[in-house]
């Protein structure tokens, strides 16, 4: 057995939708025309919300604000393949995540304007407020799956990243470990070719964030992130297979950043505005606009009521973020442990929070 | 009753709290078939299973990572950090989670869990076996801290641990494992966190110390009226106790094996110089190591606070 | 001579020390063709080039731990961690390696590197951009912790910082980064670490503080006779300028907006209770954030220690 | 493109000498009779240590003890393909490693005796001291060899690591940037099957732990760790590729930790003997005597000769070490900074350490 090959791998791509709208019926899952205008209301919705979060912060009435353009594909495809009762643990770029989730917008607004009541997150959705630190939300998903599986329930845990995430140790330690214990989980990678200034080239020399998964001996697999379709169905599969006791699997969702990183940043300082053309042609609405059209369900007037309902549910949820009353400096001390100690209750007082 | 180590003393707390609530979770290196390096969960995968005794792989970070995760879903994991100087690793996922998770979701959300670790000089074991980084804890707002010194307070005090809502980091002494035993019953009761023990009352030096060192603290107050107060819950810790003791006495020493600088012993001293600043006779000696990280172990005995040099603090108090 | 704020000011020392000391490089996230999310680094990847101006992957344990191997073949790294509340992931490289090379090694290998970091509340940033854990160093020994509060000291800290044979955190107060402007040569001169500055000079009450709080603590001043000291490098910080001007004053205040337990303050606060008891005539007071962790935007700046609080301070010891 | 392969990897297994000593000739590199007879000697040398340290141990004459008893095949393989210039970053299990490199045997047993003089590594000898924290040491590694690009020196940095250590955050983040960097270094993982009573299995699903090279976008191979011959080529070939600017190479040595974990350890609660007992006979001196026996270089006077020059050794060395004055406290402080500061030098004075 002088020099013999001990393993082979390959990494797929998948890709249902053609950058034409072409339909791929043999990979395609069984969707009907509503289950795609769900697709077609939600990315409406997430990118109506980022619009008006964008203008929210030009104006001073929001802070610093991460937007999703052109994520939208990724996310949403993504959150309506999960079941109620999975668990999401998502990072701060998720807005279209929250948003199908049914998070309430109003909240999310909040969130941004610097208020942690904007991630109270209400009783029945199962997302964990999102992580600030890049990747060390990832063993939180790999934890939360290996208590189902302890506990014998059926259902799987999600957790989104980005590529940057992936070059961190969290990424590496929370992968082999679900691995090890078959945790249901997903690792879904948001491949938006940034981690700021940094490009995916400089990320990591591998040829895709997806053959990571062959280290851990889990399934890995790359999907055109701005396919909503192929999206969801490898997100399908994924569940399936992790609420089956096949273990995790890590997906690369390979999209674009089109805006800056945040509002506090210029993109124009590190890439070219040819590469953002590029890849504005790809971006998921236009994709699921020609599907949509092929197949003769996107009528001028649905367009128009999904339009007015979504810029009509943000007009509220901005209305209803901005009445909330200031948040009480006593939250401050008042959620730092489950009972206030009695330092906590001395500082209070020194600092006239106590009413 | 049959004299108890606070080896055992831990073991009988994790299974009786185990036995009682399926949700508490026990993870770690070597945790299971091994029984833990020095012992702690022996018996335990036996009893509970895999899926409640659970053998990681080699990944501080992702392990307590992970815990927060189960936390969040509603287990109750224990996690055992083979050393306190392996922990550093995992620090961010205690300091920018699980000690923020509650904040953070502003109650929706908790972090019901508990970190053993072992702790301090005490097994001339290598390098990074000996670390007393409790501090680094105690600036932590959001976690707990504990440090057991007999294997009763280890019992009780692991109890609460495990039942408290808040992430609790869990000291265990490494020299005092198997040095001290006390009588200990079966299903005893929890010791409540955050309440310290007056080892010793006395009416001249006030003396606070925790785990291996309330024990030389102790062993070099012969000849001297010393209130040694044992601290057991670092984070947070019994101001009233302390103050009582200190209006007493009018002189503290703090006596702790951690590196002085920035040190649990500087909050003490700290606290008793806004607070009973009025009441001190002297100035407020802390004993601790010096500005130099733990040595290997040829050196550790010339590291470590003595009872010489705890001496020394008391007869310096004592002349004022 | 132009008028510079502290951003200028510390590339202006990366500059010069560059072109000076051909192994100084820089590496982190965004150091390069960005300059850094606050522009601290702009410009030095087009005059240094690629092998000296590094944009890395996102992965802080790998920077920190890659530095260390630097160091240890002879350059001289400095590391960008992009916020403060990021290290925490390379904690361990700090204290386990960076911090014991020299010790672990009796000296054969040394550490010479920088850690830079935007430091504290100040720019309305989400979640963990706003932290203060200066403290966490200052327990480490064998590493220097440095705060610089004006475009001057910032500039002749961080040329000794770079020349440092110790490692050395440099915690950059993000507040101040343009908000204070200096006048400010070319080629400036190198300011010794471990030297406080007498900021303002009084003789009722000793004020130490660092960073943004030094600017606070001195607008509160206002109606007091305060000495207020910068310290300026907190670990090892300037015993004598304190322990002088407390002599004098018989008065400490300690203001810092780090969480108050185990905070620097605490260390200062004990470092009087021993060395200077018998000159206090009043409690020593820390004014510092409350045992929580750093909120977001909305509620910032309530947990920042307010000229309103500070001025409270002053008023208590002076009723001494 | 529906569904289609974007990537395809192998993971090969190296062995150039057969359990029965055969070597195989079209993979063996060209290596004259005094280049194996130094493996052999090499071999010869770290088992005599290596059972000296146990018997010092057992006797209380050292502290705890970390064996590597059956990887003598993997560090002396891989230490005697190194460069006088080139680095080395060692945990604590690569006493061979040390040995082979002329690191001062008296100076290794006094590291074991718990004095800090031991890691004070002799100028000319690049290695860095062993690390204890697990893996902690490999983005060291990374970073120097980074450093050996900038600096335009022909060098490459080794590090060595375990099964366990592969599973640490700081493996992921080092292999990464070394990738993205070309940074030429080697990254030799011993695997032998136990991190303490943690089995391989457990420690990670993948099959191999080489294959872990796919996601960094590096070379990976896995060789018989057994087979110093094996381990020695793979080890060139690696250095070469690093040095040519190829980039780094994850070598993962199949072995197997023969005796307990440390002296503090006891095997026997957690894994089989037979399982030992099967290892034992494909430990890696059988292998290369049977290899010397064929080719008629392992006379019984030089094999005697051999161990009672190693024997001569470690007897000297013992005697050096325990004749050295016991460590001065005052070290403690001396070394914490490059100068004392004014605290250290009062701490100094109020310990009795200064004269
Ligand atoms: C641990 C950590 N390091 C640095 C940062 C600052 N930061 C915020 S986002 C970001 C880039 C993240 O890139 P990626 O993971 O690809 O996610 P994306 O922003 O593209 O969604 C950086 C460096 C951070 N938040 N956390
Ligand atoms: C970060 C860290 N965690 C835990 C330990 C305790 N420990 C020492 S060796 C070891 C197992 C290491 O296994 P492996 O990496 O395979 O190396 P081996 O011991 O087999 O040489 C453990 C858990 C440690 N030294 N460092
Ligand atoms: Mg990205
Ligand atoms: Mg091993």
């Amino acid at each position: 057995m002088p020099i013999n090959t001990v393993g082979r791998f390959e990494v797929k791509y998948l890709q249902v939708v053609s950058e034409e709208g072409i339909l791929d019926s043999a990979l395609a899952p069984a969707l009907s025309d509503t289950e795609i205008r769900k697709f077609y209301e939600a990315i409406i919705l997430a990118r109506t919300f980022n619009g008006r979060a964008l203008s929210l912060q030009r104006e001073g009435r929001i802070g610093t604000y991460a937007s999703i353009l052109g994520q939208e594909g990724s996310q949403v495809g993504s959150a309506l393949a999960l079941a109620k009762d999975d668990w999401v643990f998502p990072s701060f770029r998720e807005t279209a995540v929250f948003l199908s989730l049914g998070y309430p917008l109003h909240l999310m607004i909040r969130y941004w304007m610097g208020d942690e009541r904007g991630m109270k997150v209400p009783e029945g959705v199962n997302i964990f407020p999102m992580s600030v630190p890049v990747g060390t939300q990832i063993p939180h998903a790999a934890g939360a799956a290996m208590a189902m599986r302890i506990r014998g329930d059926k259902r799987a845990a999600a957790v989104y990243f980005g590529d940057g995430g992936s070059s961190r140790g969290d990424f590496h330690e929370a992968l082999n470990i679900a691995g090890v214990f078959r945790a249901p989980v997903i690792f879904l990678c948001q491949n938006n070719q940034w981690a700021i200034s940094v490009p995916r080239s400089k990320q990591t020399r591998a040829g895709t964030i997806a053959q990571r998964a062959i280290g851990y001996g889990i399934e890995g697999l790359q999907v055109d992130g701005n396919d909503v379709i192929a999206v969801y169905k490898a997100m399908k599969d994924a569940l399936e297979r992790a609420k089956a006791g096949d273990g995790p699997t890590l997906i690369e969702c390979v999209t674009y950043r089109l805006d800056d990183h945040t509002t506090a940043d210029d993109a124009s300082r590190y890439r070219a505005s040819e590469e953002v053309e590029s890849w504005k042609k790809k971006e998921p609405l236009i994709r699921l606009r020609l599907l949509m059209e092929k197949k003769g369900i996107l009528a001028k007037d649905y367009e128009d009521s999904v339009l007015k309902e979504a810029e009509a549910a943000v007009d509220r949820a901005v209305q209803e973020a901005e009445a909330m009353a200031a948040p009480d400096p006593a939250d401050i001390l008042n959620y730092t442990n489950a009972a206030l100690t009695g330092r906590q209750k001395k500082e209070m007082k020194d600092l006239g929070w106590r009413k | 009753m049959a004299k108890t180590n606070i080896v055992q003393a831990i073991n009988q707390a994790l299974t009786e709290e185990m036995e009682r609530d399926k949700d508490v979770v026990i993870l770690g290196e070597d945790v299971g078939r091994d029984g833990g390096v020095f012992r702690v969960t022996e018996g335990l995968l036996d009893k509970f299973g895999p899926d409640r005794v659970m053998d990681t792989p080699l990944a501080e970070l992702g392990i307590l990572g992970a815990a927060v995760g189960m936390a969040a879903y509603g287990l109750k994991p224990v996690v055992e950090i083979q050393f306190m100087g392996f922990i550093y690793s995992a620090l961010e996922q205690v300091f920018s989670h699980a000690a923020r998770v509650r904040a953070r979701s502003r109650g929706r959300f908790g972090c019901q869990l508990v970190v053993r670790t072992p702790y301090g000089i005490g097994i001339k074991a290598p390098e990074l076996h000996s670390e007393s980084a409790e501090a680094l804890f105690c600036h932590m707002p959001g976690v707990k801290v504990v440090v057991p010194s007999t294997p009763l307070n280890a019992k009780g005090l692991m109890l609460s641990a495990i039942r408290d809502p808040d992430p609790v980091i869990f000291l265990e002494p490494s020299r005092l494992y198997r040095a001290v035993k006390s009588e200990l019953s079966e299903g005893g009761a929890a010791m409540p966190l955050g309440k310290a023990d007056i080892y010793q009352e006395g009416k001249d030096i006030t003396v606070v110390a925790w785990g291996t060192m309330l024990h030389r603290a102790a062993e070099a107050s012969e000849g001297f009226d010393c209130e040694i107060i044992d601290l057991m819950t670092l984070k947070p810790f019994d101001e009233e106790a302390i103050l009582a003791s200190v209006k007493k006495t009018g002189r503290l020493v703090v006596v702790h094996e951690a590196t002085r600088m920035c040190g649990l012993g500087a909050e003490i001293a700290a606290f008793a110089a806004e607070e009973a600043m009025m009441h001190l006779k002297s100035p407020v000696i802390r004993v601790a190591g010096p500005d130099a990280v733990t040595p290997m172990a040829r050196l550790e005995d010339a590291y470590m606070p003595d009872a010489a040099r705890i001496k020394r603090a008391y007869e310096t108090v004592m002349e004022y």
